[in-house]
């Protein structure tokens, strides 16, 4: 299992960048997850689902660092992560967007998404001061990069909008192009779709895919959109009550009795 | 499945009409130019568009919620049961029946999801007795909200927090509901549930909903009529059932060719921006 | 005209104290013009400015006053006194800090511009030890005297005097600040409860003054051995503690009541021809007498600077001549209706401060008004000579100023 | 060492009184932040307005007689007639209930769904206005206030409890004042909890404190809510002016006393009625027992910095104050 | 058509990021400079230096340091008083013991020292948040001002506990001190602010500054995305530190000369402060200007209409200022809760659209 895999349509995936181990999470007597391991490999779509209030965004806020599980380790390539501030997870290459999406609304689409860049951006506080040197070289720098982004997720319009004006499908937008700047290694994606007609979900789809095909960033999507999750993601993880339900293929996860009676329902196509 | 919408049996009574309204944010952006459109009593009439077409500011024009966000309606009318209700304050619109479920949640953070369910039935004087029945009755439409009654609602998570919304409208027993985007976050047999929930309220008691919705799908599925924004206008109008044969329709709201649903593994390369107006 | 501005202060957490004294030195230059048609022939001009206790706002008055020909500075409030010591040094304005300010300005030879006639806090502070003394048989040897003062520059003056003197005379001193505004002073008050001084004295200014009244009553300290400086001596500030404060003391340095021709003048010219800058019920209490006192000295002065000058219109650079020749004597302040108002002294170079004279009254809760009850007394010179020479030749030395009398 | 003992008893009880006086003005600001979520700055000149307004009314004081007499050279001031006091603390109360009915009507509605520091700003500016109203109004003076409370140290504690210690200890002094503030400070926390928790309006009260936006969706009306609120502030407020203004005379400094408010409220969480009454005796004790003991040593005058000190070291481990709301962190 | 940015097209990225984008702004904010530099100066008089021109440069800088924290970070303070009080404090002991250095090098020592101190205050930030911050940095408030005024090293043992400037000069021109010209201290501070509001806009619109504004939308993710939070606080006070240090600086020793710590750097100070930062704008560098200008001035023409023109008395005018002041400040956010800066970016937003209203 440690050396990847190929899937159906060819691509390659690679070993395992992050490991889940025997996670547990309690807010008083809420357990919102229950000893689940799972892992996520180099380069592919890894899909969290199941039901709401199942623990999938509190799965992701522990891989941020947001919160700290009571029990169970996070592995990132290879070694178990001590306790960290959630940014210096961010540092290390982890980059997510939000469900209850967490733009800073005061600043423009730019502002945003250059602060994804802030991991790269090193020149002083003096040098910023006087906006000369380092800091006017490193700002026109990462400001391409940023750019890049803008047009890549085609924002271009609403560069400098502020985004407290956006309506609800750009902002989510704008949050995976203020993620994507960080070009992180692993890009944790919660609810990108939700409020998405059929249409944006498919602009969003296509972005995601060719983040993953373009940058090989591995990416941990939680949606509730099915289509979505069936046809984009390589293996599925299916939460339930903060348990572990299933794990696999999405023609695996699909045909599993307990997915079908937690989450899927009969009707589920 | 698809005899949910049944057309002939609306046709009756306009409830609220919206007649050519503009809506100006800040005094200087232009959302709404000129939108309008009739709600009949009983019906489920559903509003679509894709994101930032003016869903929510038509909603929130309706029920006079602009004005806390520095929006204005400068022209045109909206008209509750023949009555101009431009001036009033929104919560005696809710005292007269009209309830907004907004758009991502607003639950009352800091209330536990029993307190604010009961906030709903505020403007009830029909007492104790009837609300607490309501209650239960919202608990069966959402049993995870039962488990779940005592804690603050800013801890639950998110579809949670829009069943919380839900009910917490459904507690005021209204004549007719806005729903805004009421699907949205939910888990696939839940986004089922709720349409089937409006759908019961709707025929067994009769309450009319005027609903946002994204999930063209879903809404077209439940709605009997449809009206089609984009940016700010109303490009398209029809009978639900015959919005969804809409060959555009289809292809834009539905995601479906001729040759059926496609995967969004093959929208890749493909890129599409007709519009009826742009 | 001769321009006379009023920098006071009717508003903010002072105003109770600010309004009489604003109306007193109001009053009386309008009975000047009223009854006498102005000083020596030119009539008088008063200029109100709302400082609100406030420096910057004291400052904002100054300078938009200043260039109106005014004559001379009386800010009340310590902490404008000290802004505008060097600015009207520079401007060459004389400035005057009745009982206030900064004591050491006493020493004319430094402070050229600045005088604080008839009595400054140092004298105030050896006022009360020298009463204290003489009401204890001259000896005050192992007794405790409390100071509750106002966390300030003001309240802080007299800590050094009483220091010297505690020293001089064998008392101990306890001192007990009360931070703005004073409206709680529990601990304060436990503290004297509890250490059981055998008097208390204090330096407050506002609300402060009728808490502690308050507080002394509530903790049943006598009312007799309780002595404010003359900023803690007026109506309202004993009002409020009702009977309990009977026989509370208070320094003045010019004496109290209506019994004085000048205040039939002002009813006659002024109050009766509604010209009164209040609604003239003030007329005769502490804090209203003190103002119109300070218009006295004041119009005195330039009467002086008239004579001096040989001109009637005056300018500051005369009225500061004026000020520093200076006398007040018994016989012309009957002459003015006020027999007996306050001290005689007179003004020179090297004694901006005036005699030093301090008088004790004392509140009668029953008839609800203040009676002198003893006389204006000199004060102990040496103590206060060898603080005012220290502390004004500090200043003199960090400014660069050679102390001079020309 | 008994009556070292008898004297930290002494301090002790004494600043739990005081912390009893804070709590007063701290009720005001609660009641408001709990439903609203504005940090009403205006407390403080709301306490000095309805004293002064109450005095007035007492006294048969012409209002705004000062603009009156400039504008018209008339001489009025007063109407020649004595209120009674209990009559002039009603009417007093109705003229707060109208002042709330103004704030909403001209302030607070227009500022719906603003950010708080926004509506933080409008309260300043209230305050800033009451102030020049009330001066207007009643004018600047030091008033003297009686409602019939009694004052001053109760001598028969302080006799039955002489012969604690020894010559040194004269008894325990306790304010009559204080222990009437304190009797009716627990009658109004006890009012005002049951009416938060258990009533329809408590509730509705919170949610528009939470989401103003939401509350309006579900009919609840912020206008009526705020009037309701904004009186009963109002009513708390002039309680407070009354023990504070029967303590010192009713005059401008009534309004600083919000300063000594805030870090009880800081300390007992702000959206916390019993925090605070609680913060107000942890302030009220602190306080006096550093400046009694550490306070000479320091040169005193430590009561105004030390009570925000203590708050920030209670804050430091509870952010939201002893009794406050958790604040919600979520993503 | 009477503001136009149509034709103004960027070809580089540092050009898009430049402080005046529009050709039209930069213009006018040359000939701002213009006059404030070579006009004003020959043409000021005693009472334009001090009582609207000193007052107002020096509470834009205290502003614009203000707004750093409150309107870029989010980190509200109500301790503004006290840090200005460091500054004048640090700037006296300076000026007292090293009186030969120059006057710049006080004021500038002066404002890293306020830094240290806030910095130190600031910590509580990490846990503290909203008002409950606010009330808390009264606390710094009320501590430094106590110490202030209890420590007598800091006011070298004066007797009333008062400090006052001596004179001190740059280049041979007196700056502190009653004689110091009015040109002399009006250039000195204007200077400083020119340079602090530079600084200020180029950290704000860098990489700190997109740091401190996401720490103030949303803290919390903020710190996911990759926000050091202890570094975008604490830099944030310690530049807003700097900036209040060198206002309070120029406070005590170019424009007041003398002052009382109670007094001049109270809790008034603190809210006046604030309030400029409100009713300018937060986070906007424009609008602290804009604010400071707003309540220095809005009293003097108070004064002057009510006092000089109409000749009403005193203290009526004095309450009538209050409740003007109030009721302005309310209107004010009821017209457009971002304050004065923002009122400008609409109405140039309108005329840019003019005639057409949308
Ligand atoms: N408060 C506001 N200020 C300024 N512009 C706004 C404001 N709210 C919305 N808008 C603008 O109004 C337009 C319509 O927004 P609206 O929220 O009504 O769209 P929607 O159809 O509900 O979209 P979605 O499906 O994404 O929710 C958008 O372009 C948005 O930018
Ligand atoms: N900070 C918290 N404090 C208390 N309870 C929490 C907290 N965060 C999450 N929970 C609880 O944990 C459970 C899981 O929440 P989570 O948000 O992870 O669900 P989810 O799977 O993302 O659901 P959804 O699909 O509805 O977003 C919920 O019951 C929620 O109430
Ligand atoms: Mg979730
Ligand atoms: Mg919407």
């Amino acid at each position: 299992m440690q050396d990847g895999y190929t899937t159906a349509d060819g691509r390659k995936i690679g070993g395992v960048v992050m490991e889940m181990k025997n996670i547990t999470l309690r807010f008083g007597g809420v357990v919102a997850i229950k000893d689940i391991s799972f892992d996520i490999r180099e380069g592919e779509i890894r899909a969290i689902i199941g039901p709401n209030g199942a623990g999938k965004s509190s799965m992701l806020n522990v891989i941020s660092g947001f919160y700290v599980p009571q029990e169970g380790e996070v592995w990132f390539h290879g070694e178990p992560r001590p306790q960290m501030r959630p940014y210096e997870v961010a540092q290390q290459g982890i980059a997510r967007t939000f469900q209850n999406i967490a733009l800073f609304e005061g600043m423009s689409v730019l502002d945003n998404v250059m602060t994804g860049r802030l991991s790269y951006m090193k020149s002083g506080l003096f040098s910023q001061a006087l906006w000369k040197g380092k800091a006017e070289a490193e700002e026109v720098a990462n400001r391409e990069v940023a750019e890049k982004i803008i047009d890549f997720l085609e924002i271009q319009h609403i560069r400098k909008t502020p985004v407290a004006r956006l309506p609800y499908g750009l902002k989510k937008r704008v949050e995976l192009a203020r993620a994507l700047a960080a070009e992180p290694k692993l890009l944790l994606l919660d609810e990108p779709m939700a409020g998405m007609n059929v249409e944006e979900k498919e602009d969003m789809s296509r972005f995601i895919l060719d983040v993953n095909d373009e940058f090989g960033t591995t990416i941990a999507l939680i949606e509730h959109d099915m289509g979505v999750v069936m046809d984009l993601s390589d293996r599925v993880v299916v939460m339930d009550y903060g348990k572990k339900i299933g794990d696999g293929t999405p023609d695996e996860v699909r045909n599993n009795q307990a997915v079908i009676d937690a989450y899927l329902g009969v009707s589920s196509d | 499945m698809l005899d949910a919408a049944k057309t002939s049996d609306v046709q009756t009574e306009t409830l609220l009409e919206v007649n050519n309204i503009e809506v100006i944010y800040n005094h200087v952006i232009l959302v709404l130019k000129g939108v309008s459109l009739n709600v009949p009593k009983g019906g489920i009439t559903a509003l679509l568009g894709g994101n930032g077409a003016g869903k929510t500011t038509t909603l929130k024009a309706i029920s006079n919620l602009l004005r806390s966000e520095r929006g204005e309606v400068t022209k045109g009318s909206v008209k509750y049961r023949g009555q101009d209700v431009h001036e009033e304050d929104p919560a005696a619109l809710v005292r007269q029946g009209v309830i907004q479920v907004m758009e991502g949640r607003h639950c009352f953070e800091h209330l536990t999801v029993e307190e604010n369910l009961l906030t709903g039935a505020y403007t009830r004087a029909d007492g104790k007795a009837n609300i607490a029945a309501d209650l239960e009755m919202v608990y069966n439409y959402f049993p995870r909200l039962k488990e779940r009654r005592k804690s603050q609602a800013g801890y639950t998570s998110g579809g949670e927090q829009q069943m919380v919304a839900m009910g917490r409208a459904l507690m005021s027993r209204p004549e007719t509901v806005l729903l805004d985007e009421p699907s949205m976050g939910l888990a696939p047999q839940l986004v089922e549930q709720i349409f089937e929930i409006v759908k019961s309220i709707n025929e067994q008691e009769g309450v009319t909903f005027l609903l946002a919705e994204q999930n063209t799908n879903m809404a077209l599925k439940y709605a009997h009529y449809g009206y089609i924004l984009e940016s700010g206008r109303i490009v398209m109008d029809g009978p639900a059932a015959e919005l969804r044969e809409n060959p555009d329709v289809k292809e834009f709201y539905l995601g479906m060719s001729d040759e059926g649903r496609k995967s969004f593994r093959d929208v890749r390369s493909y890129r599409r921006r007709k519009r009826w107006l742009s | 005209d001769l321009v006379f501005p009023s920098l006071s202060y009717r508003t903010g957490p002072y105003a109770a104290g600010g309004i009489p004294f604003a109306d007193g030195y109001a009053d009386y230059f309008t009975l000047l013009n009223e009854r006498d048609g102005g000083i020596g022939g030119v009539m008088t001009k008063l200029i109100e400015c709302e400082t609100g206790y406030n420096t910057e706002k004291g400052v904002e008055c100054y300078e938009s006053t200043k260039g109106e020909g005014a004559l001379v500075y009386q800010p009340l409030s310590t902490g404008i006194t000290y802004q505008l010591i060097p600015k009207v040094t520079a401007d060459n304005i004389p400035l005057h800090t009745m009982g206030y300010g900064r004591t050491s300005a006493a020493n004319g030879e430094v402070f050229s511009n600045v005088f604080n006639y008839p009595a400054n806090y140092w004298n105030g502070a050896s006022g009360v030890v020298n009463y204290l003394l003489e009401s204890n048989g001259g000896d005050l040897k192992g007794k405790k005297i409390a100071l509750v003062y106002h966390n300030s520059a003001y309240g802080k003056e007299p800590i050094r005097t009483l220091e010297e003197l505690s020293a001089k005379h064998g008392f101990e001193l306890l001192a007990l600040p009360v931070d703005h505004p004073g409206q709680e002073q529990k601990s304060q008050w436990l503290q004297i409860r509890r250490e059981r001084p055998d008097f208390v004295t204090m330096w407050g200014w506002g609300v402060m003054n009728q808490v502690a009244i308050q507080e002394a009553a509530n903790i049943r300290f006598p009312m007799e051995n309780f002595i404010g400086v003359w900023w803690s001596g007026a109506e309202h500030d004993v009002m409020s503690a009702g009977d309990a404060a009977d026989g509370y003391k208070a320094l003045t340095f010019h004496n109290v009541g209506r019994d004085f021709p000048v205040f039939h003048h002002i009813q006659k010219y002024v109050v009766d021809t509604g010209k009164a800058a209040g609604a003239g019920d003030q007329i005769g209490t502490v804090l209203y007498n003190r103002g119109m006192y300070a218009a006295m000295l004041a119009a005195e002065a330039a009467k002086t600077a008239q004579g001096i000058h040989g001109t009637a219109d005056i300018n500051a650079a005369m009225m500061r001549d004026g000020m520093e020749a200076l006398e007040i004597n018994e016989a012309k302040m009957a002459d003015l209706g006020m027999p007996n108002f306050g001290p005689s002294f007179n003004v020179s170079c090297e004694n901006h401060g005036g005699p030093g004279l301090v008088g004790v009254t004392q509140w009668d809760a029953s008839s609800k008004t203040w009676s002198l009850i003893s006389d204006f007394k000199p004060t102990d010179g040496d103590v206060i000579g060898a603080l005012v020479a220290e502390d004004s030749g500090a200043y003199a030395a960090e400014n660069k100023i050679t102390p001079n009398c020309n | 060492m008994p009556d070292q003992f008898l004297f930290a008893t002494e301090v002790f009880i004494n600043g739990l009184m005081a912390g009893v006086l804070y709590a007063l003005v701290a009720l005001g600001f609660v009641l408001i932040y709990k439903a609203s979520g504005i940090f009403n700055y205006a407390q403080g000149v709301m306490a000095l307005f309805a004293a002064m307004t109450l005095v007035g009314i007492m006294n048969g004081q012409v209002p705004f007689s000062h603009i009156i007499n400039a504008v018209f050279g008339t001489e009025i001031h007063h109407f020649g007639w004595h209120v009674p006091a209990f009559l002039a603390i009603i009417l007093t109360v109705g003229v707060m209930v109208g002042f709330a009915w103004l704030v909403q009507r001209l302030v607070m509605r227009h500022l719906v769904g603003q950010e708080p520091i926004i509506l933080f700003m409008a309260t300043i500016g209230l305050a800033y206005f009451l102030e020049g109203v009330s001066d207007l109004m009643w004018g600047s003076e030091i008033k003297k206030l009686d409602v019939g409370l009694p004052q001053g140290g109760s001598f028969w504690i302080e006799d039955m409890t002489a012969g604690l210690g020894s010559d040194n200890f004269y008894g325990f002094f306790i304010d009559n004042l204080d222990m009437v503030a304190t009797v009716v400070a627990a009658l109004l926390v006890v009012g005002l909890v049951l009416f938060s928790q258990y009533t329809k309006q408590g509730r509705a009260m919170r949610a528009v404190a939470d989401d103003h936006q939401a509350a309006l969706s579900v009919g609840i009306s912020l206008n009526f809510i705020w009037v309701l609120v904004w009186s009963v502030a109002g009513f708390v407020a002039l309680v407070a002016g009354i023990m504070w203004g029967t303590k010192s005379g009713v005059q401008f400094s009534l309004s600083l006393i919000a300063l000594k408010a805030l870090p009880v409220l800081m300390l007992g969480g702000f959206t916390s009625i019993p925090g605070a009454i609680v913060g107000g005796l942890i302030i009220g004790v602190g306080e006096k027992m550093f400046e009694f003991w550490i306070g000479p040593l320091v040169g005193g005058a430590t009561e105004n910095w030390f009570a925000y000190v203590l708050a920030l070291l209670f804050l430091v481990f509870r952010p939201q104050g002893l009794f406050g709301e958790k604040i919600i962190e979520r993503v | 058509m009477f503001y136009r940015e149509a034709g103004d097209f960027k070809t580089s990225y540092e050009q898009d990021s430049q402080t005046f984008p529009i050709k039209f702004d930069r213009f006018r904010y040359y000939a701002v400079l213009a006059i404030a530099f070579l006009v004003v100066p020959f043409v000021i008089n005693d009472y334009w230096a001090n009582a609207i021109l000193l007052p107002f440069l020096i509470y834009a800088i205290a502003a614009i340091g203000l707004n750093i924290l409150v309107g870029y970070a989010g980190q509200v303070s109500l301790g503004t008083g006290g840090f200005m009080a460091v500054g004048a404090y640090a700037c006296y002991k300076f000026m007292t013991m090293m009186p030969e250095v120059s006057m710049f090098v006080h004021v500038l020592l002066a404002g890293g020292m306020t830094a240290i101190v806030c910095v130190v205050f600031g910590l509580p930030s990490l846990r503290i948040k909203g008002f409950y911050l606010a009330v808390a940095t009264l606390a710094a408030q009320f501590f430094l001002v106590w110490l202030f005024n209890r420590v007598p090293w800091f006011y070298n043992y004066s007797a009333s506990g008062q400090i006052s400037a001596p004179e001190r000069d740059v280049f041979g021109i007196l700056i502190t001190g009653p004689n110091a010209p009015a040109w002399a201290t009006y250039m000195f501070s204007l200077i400083f602010l020119t340079l602090c509001a530079l600084v200020a806009r180029n950290l704000t619109r860098g990489t700190i500054g997109r740091s401190w504004m996401a720490i103030r939308d949303m803290d919390i993710a903020a710190e996911i995305i990759g926000v050091n939070p202890l570094k975008a606080k604490l830099t944030a006070f310690a530049v807003s530190g700097f900036f209040i240090g060198i206002s309070g600086a120029l406070f005590f020793s170019v424009y007041l000369g003398a002052v009382e710590v109670g007094e001049a750097f109270g809790i008034t100070k603190s809210f006046l402060v604030l309030f400029m930062v409100i009713i300018g704008g937060l986070g906007s560098i424009f609008g602290s200007f804009a604010g400071a200008a707003f309540l220095v001035l809005l009293p003097v023409v108070l004064k002057v209409v009510g006092v000089d023109v109409l000749g009403w008395p005193t203290d009526i005018v004095a309450h009538f200022q209050l409740v003007i002041v109030g009721a302005l400040i309310i209107v004010f956010l009821i017209v457009e809760p971002h304050g004065l800066a923002q009122l400008w970016r609409v109405a140039k937003e309108k005329l840019r659209l003019w005639p057409f209203p949308h």
